[in-house]
């Protein structure tokens, strides 16, 4: 086995083992699990910097098992999964730090919370690199399996309802998706990715199958991608800890969905056999409604992080809406948006924790003046909530930019206005809270409540610098669109392959 | 005229080493556990070597005492039987270990008064009636084993002196009695009419008459009732809830599998000229229908042993439907290869279950769902290990679960047999719902924790593995399923040719 | 069913089978009707046996090593099945004890009746000759094991009710002679192999006797095990 | 009519009827009662078509199968007779017993 | 076949058989479990019997002793004991007898 054909197994494996390392670790030794939980974080962040460099120059890293006969258990790296690997990867390590520091007073037991908050990492990754339907469906699952812990972590009675909650949208999504990814297998054999869509040589045949079945996987995973109707999970899974919710909603729950939607399109039916079946149609505008449901909604919420919710529901059915778009460059606009979405997300969820932390404030409307008691904080949510806006020069800007311009290359001028429709409420829920944090005066005191103030800094650092840290990437992303290794780049390069360019 | 075949000395070994051993603690009667735990890993280490002969040789045929059927009983072992063979090796190996220490002397043995030390004399007598019952290529040698394996499990079951588990028993001891009577008789009318016993003379024999039906159906019966299919499955949950937690964990595993195995050699071999589809849609059905009511059941239990034993009925349901789904498609080995998974995965997921229950019924004196908060923080390996084979139950992956759930679904969509898909998926939903009403309440964080007594390591030790088992079985399917067919193509008649 | 076991409260008692289904007995009645129709029917249509066994059997006599063909069938042919049968014996004996281990075991003993005890006392080496002539004879003739075994139990049941004879409730060496059947057949099977690379296959020279001793031994447990079953049975 | 199949019906018939007592009767005594019935009946049916073989002698073949069913039947038989006694001995016992508490 | 039916032999069968079937009838319906026991015994003798017609002497032998003999005892010895258990049972609460004696109609 070459190092080629173990890399994607060794990135999978580092948070793998690591988390069940954890597990064994016993609650007090602190500091060992710190050590051990960035030792993880790290590798995995270098052998994702040598995946990209790899693929990048066109390496082939592929990990076969058997599985069952005639399937592989097949893990191989291609653009597209370098994409939400390396998010993903770089994303564990922020909000690792910034977890350990949030549940330090937890009472709960904090080797479980990393246990299974590894576990969950992992198998994002094995989402991403997964190399056939069956191997995603494997991690898929796992992932339902090991968020469920994380969402009940602390053990009251609105966790235990809301993960049942979250149990059951997931589970029934889970369970129509095995029964398409099996049937489709049963139709057309082995179901490896390809670009371009495996399923080309297909053309005109099963057309009614080949349907049905499509529409069962995108609801299977609209189910995680939180698309409307069923949505209905994920603003209850709040009162998981923040660093969950973030994890969640930026990374790996929604993301994953929306990633799978996209492997669909892409890399099963492929873009021609898709047009030709007409399935993005209805894709398309289930996509662009829930996008404008997601935001009316948002605007309905006083309590941050559901605001904040809301707003994801809207956010990443961009994702499929740029997917679903026929043309190189709305797709673009989608697959960049994985990355824009998930860096401007986890840092409006980082700074919702910072202010339960600090200040105890869950509602937005008890956040008059907090912008002079944390303004890093309350910087890094500006830039994010501009970011979420679409306001230029923030990446949340370019991936709007090009969905439009996709748009009406394909001729759906249509999509023009749904988006001017979204921009125009993210503005109306994020630009009152703006104009509370910095303009309004503070209505009670707001001084420390958690004793996390630390000398000058407003909070511990540990607290304070991802959250900067995630902003300033997101505002890097948008001015640097060009660089290379920058998102855009590398979307034009997926985008490039997967059109057969 | 008389062929003295030889076949491997093990297939003999696995019944007559268990015997002996009974023997052997009956007379000794001190160190009962000693003695039982070398006899285990002898009777293991025995199992495996006629595993490691059939993937090596091919199937193995045993002329007992030198005549050949249909003068002798024979012997026989392929893929299939060996593969049923170890997996009662290792479960049986792990239930040795948590017995001896569910039995240990100084544990309070209040529930059983002085019959701890009766556990391993009859545990033996199961173990060699399970190896007999796989290894019998006989219809009416399979009858006399099916009484030694009913006959010890009730005796296991009334191990828990307390009134509702001898009243299960006896419930129990009914069913199974009235169960191979039914087999008996159809046995006989087998004899009457093609005039020989061995399965290799029935298969080549037996055709679509009148006797044959009769006898199918009698012998069918029998084992249905035996391994507790739907209508039939009032008497399990009662007795697998008040047996000592390694019986139910044995029972549940492997005795109600065991007349499973039975069932599929009789109609996929013996019969398999006589069956026809029409015949084969009522087990299936039968068995859709356990999947449900067993699960709804399950949801409504009231104590972890109750819903462990019902979520049994399920299971058992789901191989059931083999025979619909491996009828329709003669050709096609999936159906089979899944159900035979299913047993196996389900045997080390459900033994694991129910320890767990009895670890937490020896530690909390009690086992009622509503009142299991705060387990998770008191029992974190125990509940890990029902975690886990909770996760094979339902059959997500990449558990044996998953792959034995994966082949049925392809079968059943093959057919395409749309209803058995749909219970087969719906089946896993409602497993679901059922295992993690578990996990709702025992998540809960609890100030207050309940008198708790420390349990013996070994205990939970035992079932994570068991559990772990069942997860690894998801990732060696390919060669399972390789050895599983080992010199046969198919399970059909040509099975039946001796290999070497 | 009940929830938790207590000593002190009476546990929830079972409902016999019957108890379930109101429509029980009728359906009962009419599926028992209907499975007569069809297994008579089966049987009046039963064509003649293709293979023929009992000619096979006859012919394979000679090398059995008994001249009676039940007994070369049960003990030599088929005698894997005698072995589990033997162990079911056993089982039944050591279940009975299991469930009744922790009973306080009261043996209402008959009071002796002088007459019947003398009776018995000539009857008693009577039955012991004439079983141990059964298990000779079933050689080559009817007779054989069980009969003799059969036999031998009642007459100990017998001489339990005639002179009030109490027997142990359990001791070493009656636990020996209810393992006896079953550990000499095992040791029988086993040691074949010396000879022949089977398991129970006699050297046909050694047959006649190999069979005796197992006879013996199983008359031995089976007349054992009827006797405690039926003690167990009063007692419990 | 030869005995063999007179024979043989009756041996169907008690089976029948024993199995029919078996299941539907209430009491478990009885339903051990019909049980042996209805075992008697599948023996007589093996003896008859032992019988039926039309050899000089009858085959032996299902007489050894008869001679094992009868042990298995009485062992069977004990057993599930000690069990029902014990039964009745702790559901009496322990009602006994809350009758001191009382 | 071995016999030929001659009419004596034939109507004694058929006999025999009438006097089985009707014996075992009563075993399974009558109520009265000690009647049910005895006649069970007798019903024993009768099939030895025409098993010795159907020239099974040692199954015969066998019957008689087992089957009808020692069960016929078993049945007898366990009834016994069941009585005296219920006398142990008697003079409990209201609501335990109730429920002993529903146990005792199931025994």
């Amino acid at each position: 086995m070459t190092f080629d054909n173990a890399l994607p197994l060794l990135i999978l494996l580092t948070s793998l083992a690591g988390g069940s390392i954890i597990f064994l670790i016993p609650e007090h030794r602190r500091g060992t699990r710190t050590a051990l939980n960035m030792a993880a974080a790290l590798t995995k962040l270098f052998l994702t910097a040598i995946l990209v460099w790899g693929v990048q120059h066109d390496h082939v890293y592929e990990t076969r098992l058997q599985f069952l006969p005639g399937i592989d258990l097949l893990l191989d790296a291609d653009a597209l999964s370098v994409l939400l690997v390396s998010l993903s990867s770089v994303l564990w390590l922020v909000t690792t730090v910034y977890a350990i520091a949030y549940l330090e007073h937890a009472p709960q037991s904090r080797s479980r919370f990393f246990g299974f908050f590894s576990l969950c990492v992992s198998s994002t990754i094995g989402i991403a690199l997964a190399g056939n339907l069956v191997t995603f469906l494997l991690f898929y699952e796992m992932l339902t399996l090991s968020t469920y812990p994380l969402v009940v972590h602390r053990g009251t009675e609105e966790s235990m309802r809301a993960g049942k909650i979250y149990l059951a949208y997931t589970m029934g999504g889970g369970s129509l998706f095995l029964f398409a990814v099996v049937w489709l297998s049963v139709v057309v054999g082995p179901l490896e990715f390809t670009e371009g869509g495996m399923l080309g040589r297909f053309a005109g045949q099963h057309a009614s199958e080949l349907r049905v079945i499509f529409f069962m996987l995108v609801a299977g995973l609209g189910v995680k991608a939180a698309l409307v109707p069923l949505h209905g999970w994920l603003p209850r899974a709040m009162v998981a800890p923040a660093p969950v919710s973030a994890l969640l909603h930026a990374v790996a729950v929604v993301k994953a969905g929306a990633f799978g939607i996209v492997r669909v399109i892409y890399d099963i039916y492929g873009v021609r056999l898709a047009s030709e079946l007409q399935l993005l149609q209805p894709l398309a505008v289930v996509a662009s409604f829930t996008i404008i449901y997601g935001s009316l909604c948002a605007i309905r919420q006083d309590n941050l992080k559901k605001r904040l919710a809301y707003s994801t529901v809207s956010q990443v059915s961009y994702i499929a809406l740029g997917a679903s778009i026929l043309g190189p460059l709305a797709a673009v606009g989608g697959v960049v948006h994985l990355v824009h979405q998930g860096l401007m997300k986890i840092t409006l969820f980082f700074c919702a924790g910072n202010l339960a932390e600090s200040l105890g404030i869950h509602e937005i409307s008890r956040m008059a003046g907090v912008g002079r008691r944390l303004p890093a904080t309350m910087a890094a949510f500006t830039l994010g909530a501009l970011g979420m806006i679409g306001a230029p020069p923030m990446a949340g800007f370019i991936s709007k930019w090009y969905i439009g311009l996709g748009a009406l290359s394909a001729g759906a001028e249509w999509v023009i206005w749904v988006l001017v429709a979204s921009t125009a409420l993210n503005a109306a829920y994020f630009l009152p809270i703006l104009h509370t944090i910095w303009f309004k005066e503070p209505a009670e005191d707001l001084s420390d409540k958690t004793g996390h103030a630390r000398g000058r800094l407003e909070i511990h650092w540990m607290l304070l610098v991802p959250t900067v840290l995630t902003a300033l990437l997101a505002l890097l992303c948008g001015l640097l669109g060009d660089a290379p290794f920058s998102p855009l780049e590398w979307s034009r390069l997926i985008v490039d392959r997967e059109f057969g360019q | 005229m008389i062929e003295r075949a030889i076949g491997a000395p093990e297939m003999a070994l696995v019944v007559a080493v268990p015997l002996l051993a009974a023997c052997a603690i009956l007379l000794v009667r001190r160190r009962t556990a000693v003695l039982g735990m070398v006899a285990s890993l002898a009777i293991a280490a025995l199992a495996g070597c006629l595993i490691w002969r059939i993937a090596q040789e091919g199937p193995q045929r045993m002329n007992l005492g030198g005549w050949s059927a249909p003068l002798g009983i024979t012997l026989y072992a392929d893929g299939l039987s060996g593969w049923m063979l170890g997996t009662t090796a290792l479960i049986a190996l792990f239930v040795s270990v948590y017995g001896s220490g569910y039995f240990h002397r100084n544990q309070p043995a209040t529930q059983f008064g002085g019959t701890a030390n009766f556990f391993w004399p009859l545990w033996m007598f199961l173990w060699a009636a399970l190896n007999a019952l796989i290894l019998s290529a006989d219809v009416f040698n399979i009858y006399v084993a099916l009484e030694l394996l009913g006959l010890s499990s009730v005796a296991l079951v009334t191990l828990s002196q307390a009134a509702p588990a001898v009243s299960a028993a006896v419930r129990y001891l009914l069913v199974s009695l009235i169960g191979s009577l039914s087999y008996l008789m159809g046995t006989a009318f087998l004899y009457a009419g093609a005039g020989t016993l061995g399965f290799k003379e029935l298969a080549s024999i037996l055709h679509p008459e009148s006797f044959s039906f009769a006898a199918l159906a009698l012998m069918s019966t029998g084992l249905c009732m035996k391994s507790a299919l739907f209508p039939l499955h009032f008497w399990l949950p009662p007795a697998h809830e008040n047996a000592p937690a390694p019986v139910s964990a044995a029972l549940s595993a492997l005795v109600v599998k065991a007349s499973f195995f039975v069932m599929l050699r009789l109609w996929f071999s013996v019969f398999d000229r006589v069956v026809t589809e029409e015949a084969a849609m009522v087990p299936g059905i039968l068995g859709a229908a356990a999947v449900i009511a067993g699960s709804v059941q399950a949801l409504s239990a009231q104590r972890l042993k109750q819903l462990v034993a019902y979520s049994t009925v399920a299971q058992v349901g789901y191989l059931f439907m083999v025979f619909p789904l491996g009828v329709l498609n003669p050709s096609s080995w999936t159906a089979v290869g899944g159900a035979l998974y299913l047993v196996s995965a389900h045997a080390c997921a459900k033994a694991a279950a129910f320890m767990v229950a009895g670890n937490v019924l020896r530690a909390y004196g009690h086992d009622r769902i509503e009142d299991l908060r705060g387990v998770v923080q008191q029992m974190p390996v125990s509940m890990f290990a029902f975690a886990v084979a909770g996760v094979s139950l339902i059959g997500l992956p990449p558990s044996g679960g998953f792959i034995a759930k994966w082949l049925l679904l392809t079968a059943a969509l093959e057919g395409p047999e749309w209803g058995f898909a749909a219970v087969i998926v719906a089946g896993g939903l409602l497993a679901t719902a059922y295992i993690f009403r578990v996990f709702s309440r025992s998540f809960r964080n609890v100030t207050d924790l309940g008198d708790f007594k420390k349990i013996p390591a070994r205990m939970e030790w035992s079932a994570l593995t068991l559990s772990l088992c069942s997860m690894l079985l998801g990732l060696t399917a390919t060669h399972v399923l390789e050895f599983m067919q080992a010199g046969t193509p198919l399970i059909r008649v040509a099975m039946m040719e001796a290999g070497p | 069913m009940l929830t938790e076991i207590k000593p002190k409260r009476a546990p929830s008692l079972p409902e016999s089978p019957a108890a379930g289904f109101p429509f029980l007995r009728p359906a009962a009645a009419v599926s028992a009707l209907l499975l007569f129709g069809v297994l008579w029917e089966a049987f009046r249509v039963l064509p003649t046996p293709r293979a023929s066994l009992p000619n096979l059997v006859r012919e394979t006599l000679p090398l059995s090593g008994v001249a009676n063909p039940v007994t070369a069938v049960i003990l030599n042919f088929r005698s894997y099945d005698t072995l589990i049968e033997i162990a079911v014996l056993l089982l039944t004996v050591i279940g009975a004890r299991a469930a009744t281990a922790s009973a306080g075991a009261r043996l209402s003993r008959s009071v002796p009746e002088p007459f019947l005890a003398a009776f018995f006392r000539l009857l008693g080496p009577l039955i012991i000759v004439i079983a141990g002539y059964l298990l000779w004879i079933g050689k080559h003739a009817p007779g054989g094991a069980f009969q003799a075994g059969s036999l031998l139990g009642s007459a100990a049941i017998l001489g339990m009710f005639c002179t009030g004879w109490a027997p142990p409730a359990e001791s070493g060496c009656q636990a020996a002679v209810l393992c006896l059947g079953t550990i000499l057949f095992c040791a029988v099977g086993m040691g074949t192999y010396l000879a022949e690379p089977n398991f129970l296959h006699y050297p046909i020279p050694w047959a006649g006797t190999l069979i005796l001793v197992i006879e013996t031994g199983c008359t031995l447990s089976i007349a054992a095990a009827l006797f405690v079953l039926f003690t167990i049975c009063r007692r419990t | 009519m030869e005995p063999s199949d007179l024979y043989g019906s009756v041996g169907i018939a008690l089976f029948a009827l024993g199995i029919y007592g078996a299941t539907a009767l209430g009491q478990f005594m009885r339903q051990v009662l019909a049980l042996n019935v209805a075992g008697t009946g599948v023996f007589m049916f093996l003896i008859a078509i032992a019988h039926r073989a039309g050899t000089p002698v009858p085959d032996p073949v299902p007489h050894a199968m008869v001679l094992t069913g009868i042990v298995v039947a009485v062992s069977a038989t004990a057993f599930i007779l000690v069990l029902i006694g014990r039964l009745r001995d702790l559901s009496g016992s322990s009602s006994a017993q809350d009758d001191r508490d009382d | 076949m071995v016999d030929s039916p001659s009419f004596w032999s034939t109507a004694f069968d058929g006999l025999l058989c009438l006097m089985i079937l009707l014996l075992g009838w009563r075993v399974v319906f009558t109520t009265d479990l000690f009647r049910a026991a005895l006649t069970f015994f007798v019903f024993g003798l009768l099939v030895s019997l025409a098993w010795v017609r159907l020239q099974a002497v040692d199954l015969a032998l066998a019957e008689a002793a087992i089957g009808a003999g020692l069960t016929g005892a078993l049945f007898l010895a366990a009834l016994s004991r069941l009585r005296r258990s219920s006398m142990r049972g008697n003079g409990s609460a209201s609501a335990e007898r109730d429920s002993a004696e529903g146990e005792s109609e199931k025994c």
